[in-house]
C-alpha cells in the first residue's frame, strides 16, 4: 500500500495534466505562420534564452523577419545550424520570387 | 563521429558550461568550495547518464517515439525529476553534510538546462550506447568546469583548499596560506561571496574567448599565406 | 483512439513506474534519514540532559508556547525516562526560546534535570545575561519557583525565562502520565 | 506572524537575499534576456506572475495533498510537473484570449520552465516552513527583486553595448563582471536590518 499509493497519485496527476494540456491546446489553438513552426522545429528547443530572445518560438519569429542570425543560438549543433541556414535561404528565396 | 570524439566533445568542444553557457545557476551558487563542486558534479553525472540512457531506450523504438512525441517534454521531466529525487534521498541518507551544503540546488538539477537539453538534442535521436557516452562526456565536462571555478574561488577566497573530511582529524588539504603571507596579502574573502562567483566566471569566459580569438586570427593569417 | 487520451495514458504509465520507483527508494532511505536526524537532535539535547543519546527519541509537536516535546524512552522497556521541552516566551524585545529537561525523582516528583536558553535577542549587556545564567532551578521540583533567581536589572528577560518554567510546570504531570499509558 | 515581521521578510526577500545576486536563481534568463530593456521588463513581469501563482498552488498542494498522504519526498517531481503544465496552459490561453497581453507577457512564458527561480521559490517556501501569509509575501517579493535587478541590469547593458570593451570580454564575460559589481552593491544592504 505504501508503494501503490504514491504511484497512483503520480500516475493520476500525469494523466489529468496530459488530458488537460491536450484539451486546452485544442480549444485555444491559434492559427500561425507555419514557416515559424518549421524553423522552431529546427532549433534545439532548450528555451534557454541565451540568444536574448524569449524562447525558441520568439527566436524563430525573429529569424523569419531577418532580425537576427542563426549563430546567436548558443546550444545549436553544427549540422543543425547548417541545415537551418539552408532552410532559411530557401524560404527567403521563395519570398523574393513569390 | 566515432565514440572517442563523441566523448571528448562534452569536455572541450561543446563544454556545457564554458561553451554553451548553460546551467549557470548551480555553477555560481555551489562553487564556494572544491568539495561542493565535486559533489554537485557526481550528482549531475548520475542524473545525466541515466536520463540519457532511459530516454534513448524509450525513443529507440520508432513506434514508442511516435507515441511519446506529443507529450515528450513532460515525459522527460518526469524521468529526470525521478532520478533527481533518488539522488536527493540517497545523499540525504548517506552524505548529510554534502546534502546540507548543496541545499536547494539538488532538487534544482531538474531544471538545469543541460539535462533537458541533452535529452532533447541528443538522447532522443541516438542509440542508447551513444547517449550514455555523450552523457558521461557532458557530465565530466560540467564537473571539470565546476572544479575550475571553485578552485580559483576557494584558493583566492580562503587560501586553503579542503577536498575531503573538513571535520576529521587529517583532512586532505592544499594549504597556500604561506604563499599569501610571503607576498604579504590576506586571502580575498570576496571570492567566496556572490561577487566572486560572477567575477570568476566572467574572467574565465574572457580568457577562453581570448584564446579562441587568437586561434581564429592565426587560422586566418595561415589561410592568407597559403 | 483519441489522441488526448493517448497522451494522458502515456503520462499515466510513466507516472506509475516512477511512483513505484520513488516509493521503493524512499522506503530504503527514509529510516536512515530519520536516524540521522534523531542523532543530531539527541546531540543537542545532550546539553540539557546528560546521556540523552542512550535513549529512544519520540518527537511530539506541542501546543501554544510549548513548541516541541521530546520524550526520551528506555530502548528496551519503553518507559519514559525524561521529557525535554522546547518552550518560548516573550521577553523585553524578543522571543526567548529555552530547552528544559524534566525527570522524575525517587519520590515521584518532577525535577528539573537541566535547562538552557537556546536563542534570544534581548538587549546586549543587560537582558542577554540570561544565556548561561544560573537561575538556581537545577534539581528543583518544577512547580517550586520560590528558589528562582532572576538576573538583576533584567526583569522582563528573567520573567520570560520564569514563564518558560511555569509553562512546563503546568503540563508536565499530564505528559508523564500520558506517555506511559 | 506580525505585520512588522512580514514587512521585514518582504524587504529581505526583495533586496538583501536578492534571488539573482545572492541566491543565484534564474541566472540563465538574467544573462540571456537582459540585452534590451523592453524585453527585460516583460520577462520580469512574467516571472512575478508565474512565481506568485506557482507558489500559491504548490504550497496548497503540499499542505493539503502531499503532506496528509505522507508523500513529502515527491515534492520536486509534483511541483515541476504542475508548474510546467500550468505555464503551458496559461501561455495557450493568453495567446487565444488577448494577443496584446501575449505580445507583452506571454512570449516570455516558455523561458520560465527552465527558470530555476520558479521551482526554487516553490521549494524554499516549503523548506523554510512558511505559513500562508509568509508564503504570499515571499513569493511576491522574491520575483519583484528579480524584476528590479534585471531592469537595472538591462539599462547598464544597453550602455555597455556602446562602450569600447576589450574584445575578449564582449558579450557574456562583461555582463558577468557588471553583475559582480551589482552584487557588491546589493551585499551592502544587508546592514540595514
Amino acid at each position: 500500500m505504501d508503494i501503490l499509493l504514491p504511484a497512483l497519485v503520480l500516475g493520476a496527476i500525469g494523466f489529468v495534466l496530459g488530458l488537460l494540456i491536450f484539451v486546452v491546446s485544442k480549444y485555444f489553438h491559434v492559427e500561425e505562420d507555419h514557416r515559424i513552426e518549421q524553423i522552431e522545429a529546427m532549433l534545439p528547443k532548450y528555451n534557454c534564452g541565451a540568444c536574448g530572445y524569449a524562447g525558441c518560438h520568439d527566436m524563430a519569429t525573429a529569424l523569419l523577419n531577418k532580425e537576427c542570425i542563426v549563430s546567436q543560438c548558443k546550444p545549436i549543433k553544427q549540422d543543425a545550424k547548417v541545415a537551418l541556414m539552408a532552410h532559411l535561404d530557401q524560404l527567403f528565396k521563395a519570398e523574393k520570387e513569390g | 563521429m566515432n565514440q572517442k570524439q563523441n566523448f571528448l566533445k562534452g569536455i572541450f568542444k561543446e563544454n556545457p558550461l564554458f561553451v554553451t553557457v548553460l546551467g549557470m545557476c548551480p555553477s555560481l551558487a555551489i562553487t564556494t568550495s572544491l568539495e561542493n563542486a565535486i559533489g554537485m558534479g557526481i550528482a549531475v553525472f548520475f542524473v545525466l547518464v541515466l536520463s540519457n540512457l532511459i530516454i534513448s531506450l524509450i525513443t529507440v523504438n520508432p513506434k514508442m517515439k511516435e507515441l511519446v512525441k506529443p507529450v515528450r517534454i513532460p515525459v522527460y521531466i518526469v524521468v529526470i525529476a525521478t532520478l533527481v529525487t533518488i539522488v536527493e534521498m540517497v545523499l540525504h541518507a548517506y552524505l548529510v553534510d554534502l546534502y546540507n551544503s548543496l541545499g536547494v540546488f539538488i532538487p534544482l538539477i531538474v531544471v538545469n538546462c543541460i539535462i533537458l537539453g541533452r535529452a532533447e538534442a541528443f538522447a532522443s535521436d541516438n542509440k542508447p550506447l551513444d547517449s550514455v557516452v555523450d552523457g558521461v562526456g557532458m557530465a565530466l565536462g560540467y564537473t571539470l568546469a565546476l572544479m575550475i571555478i571553485s578552485f580559483f574561488r576557494e584558493l583566492l577566497g580562503s587560501g586553503l583548499i579542503t577536498i575531503w573530511g573538513a571535520k576529521s582529524a587529517n583532512p586532505i588539504q592544499l594549504n597556500l596560506i604561506p604563499v599569501f603571507e610571503f607576498i604579504g596579502i590576506e586571502p580575498i574573502n570576496m571570492f567566496i561571496k556572490p561577487v566572486g562567483a560572477f567575477l570568476t566566471l566572467g574572467f574565465i569566459l574572457a580568457v577562453l574567448a581570448a584564446i579562441a580569438n587568437k586561434k581564429a586570427t592565426k587560422m586566418a593569417s595561415e589561410v592568407k599565406q597559403a | 483512439m483519441n489522441k488526448g487520451l493517448i497522451s494522458g495514458l502515456v503520462l499515466l504509465v510513466i507516472g506509475l513506474v516512477c511512483g513505484v520507483l520513488l516509493a521503493f527508494v524512499n522506503s530504503l532511505t527514509a529510516p536512515v534519514i530519520q536516524e540521522n536526524a534523531d542523532r543530531i537532535v539527541l546531540e543537542s539535547l545532550g546539553e540539557v540532559y546528560e546521556g540523552a543519546s542512550n535513549y529512544k527519541l519520540t518527537e511530539v509537536a506541542g501546543t501554544g508556547n510549548v513548541v516541541k516535546v521530546f520524550y526520551l524512552n528506555d530502548k528496551t522497556s519503553d518507559e519514559t525516562i525524561a521529557i525535554i521541552y522546547s518552550v518560548k516566551a516573550e521577553g523585553y524585545q524578543s522571543t526567548v526560546s529555552m530547552l528544559i529537561a524534566i525527570e522524575m525523582n525517587s519520590s515521584n516528583q518532577y525535577v528539573v534535570a537541566g535547562y538552557k536558553v537556546v536563542s534570544q535577542g534581548e538587549t546586549s549587556g543587560i537582558g542577554d545575561k540570561i544565556v548561561g545564567y544560573d537561575f538556581k532551578m537545577e534539581n528543583e521540583v518544577i512547580t517550586n519557583l520560590a528558589t528562582f533567581d532572576a538576573v538583576a536589572g533584567a526583569t522582563f528577560s528573567s520573567d520570560a525565562v520564569r514563564t518558560c518554567f511555569e509553562l512546563v510546570g503546568l503540563r508536565v504531570a499530564a505528559d508523564f502520565g500520558g506517555a506511559q499509558s | 506572524m506580525s505585520v512588522s515581521a512580514l514587512i521585514s521578510l518582504a524587504f529581505t526577500a526583495m533586496i538583501i537575499e536578492n534571488v539573482i545576486l545572492t541566491q543565484f536563481l534564474g541566472i540563465c534568463p538574467f544573462i540571456g534576456v537582459s540585452k534590451k530593456r523592453s524585453s527585460a521588463v516583460g520577462m520580469g513581469v512574467a516571472v512575478v506572475a508565474v512565481i506568485l501563482l506557482a507558489g500559491i498552488i504548490t504550497w496548497t498542494l503540499y499542505h493539503y495533498v502531499l503532506s496528509p498522504l505522507k508523500m513529502e519526498y515527491m515534492q520536486t517531481i509534483v511541483f515541476i510537473l504542475v508548474i510546467a503544465a500550468l505555464v503551458q496552459m496559461v501561455e495557450l490561453i493568453i495567446k487565444k484570449m488577448s494577443p496584446t497581453l501575449y505580445k507583452a507577457l506571454g512570449i516570455y512564458l516558455p523561458l520560465i520552465t527552465t527558470n530555476c527561480a520558479v521551482l526554487g521559490v516553490a521549494l524554499l517556501n516549503i523548506r523554510k516552513d512558511f505559513g500562508f501569509a509568509e508564503m504570499i509575501v515571499y513569493s511576491l517579493f522574491i520575483p519583484l527583486g528579480f524584476l528590479l535587478v534585471i531592469t537595472i541590469f538591462s539599462m547598464l547593458r544597453e550602455k555597455i553595448e556602446m562602450s569600447p570593451v576589450p574584445k575578449a570580454f564582449k558579450g557574456t564575460p562583461i555582463a558577468l563582471v557588471v553583475a559582480a559589481i551589482l552584487a557588491m552593491i546589493f551585499s551592502r544592504f544587508g546592514g540595514l536590518i
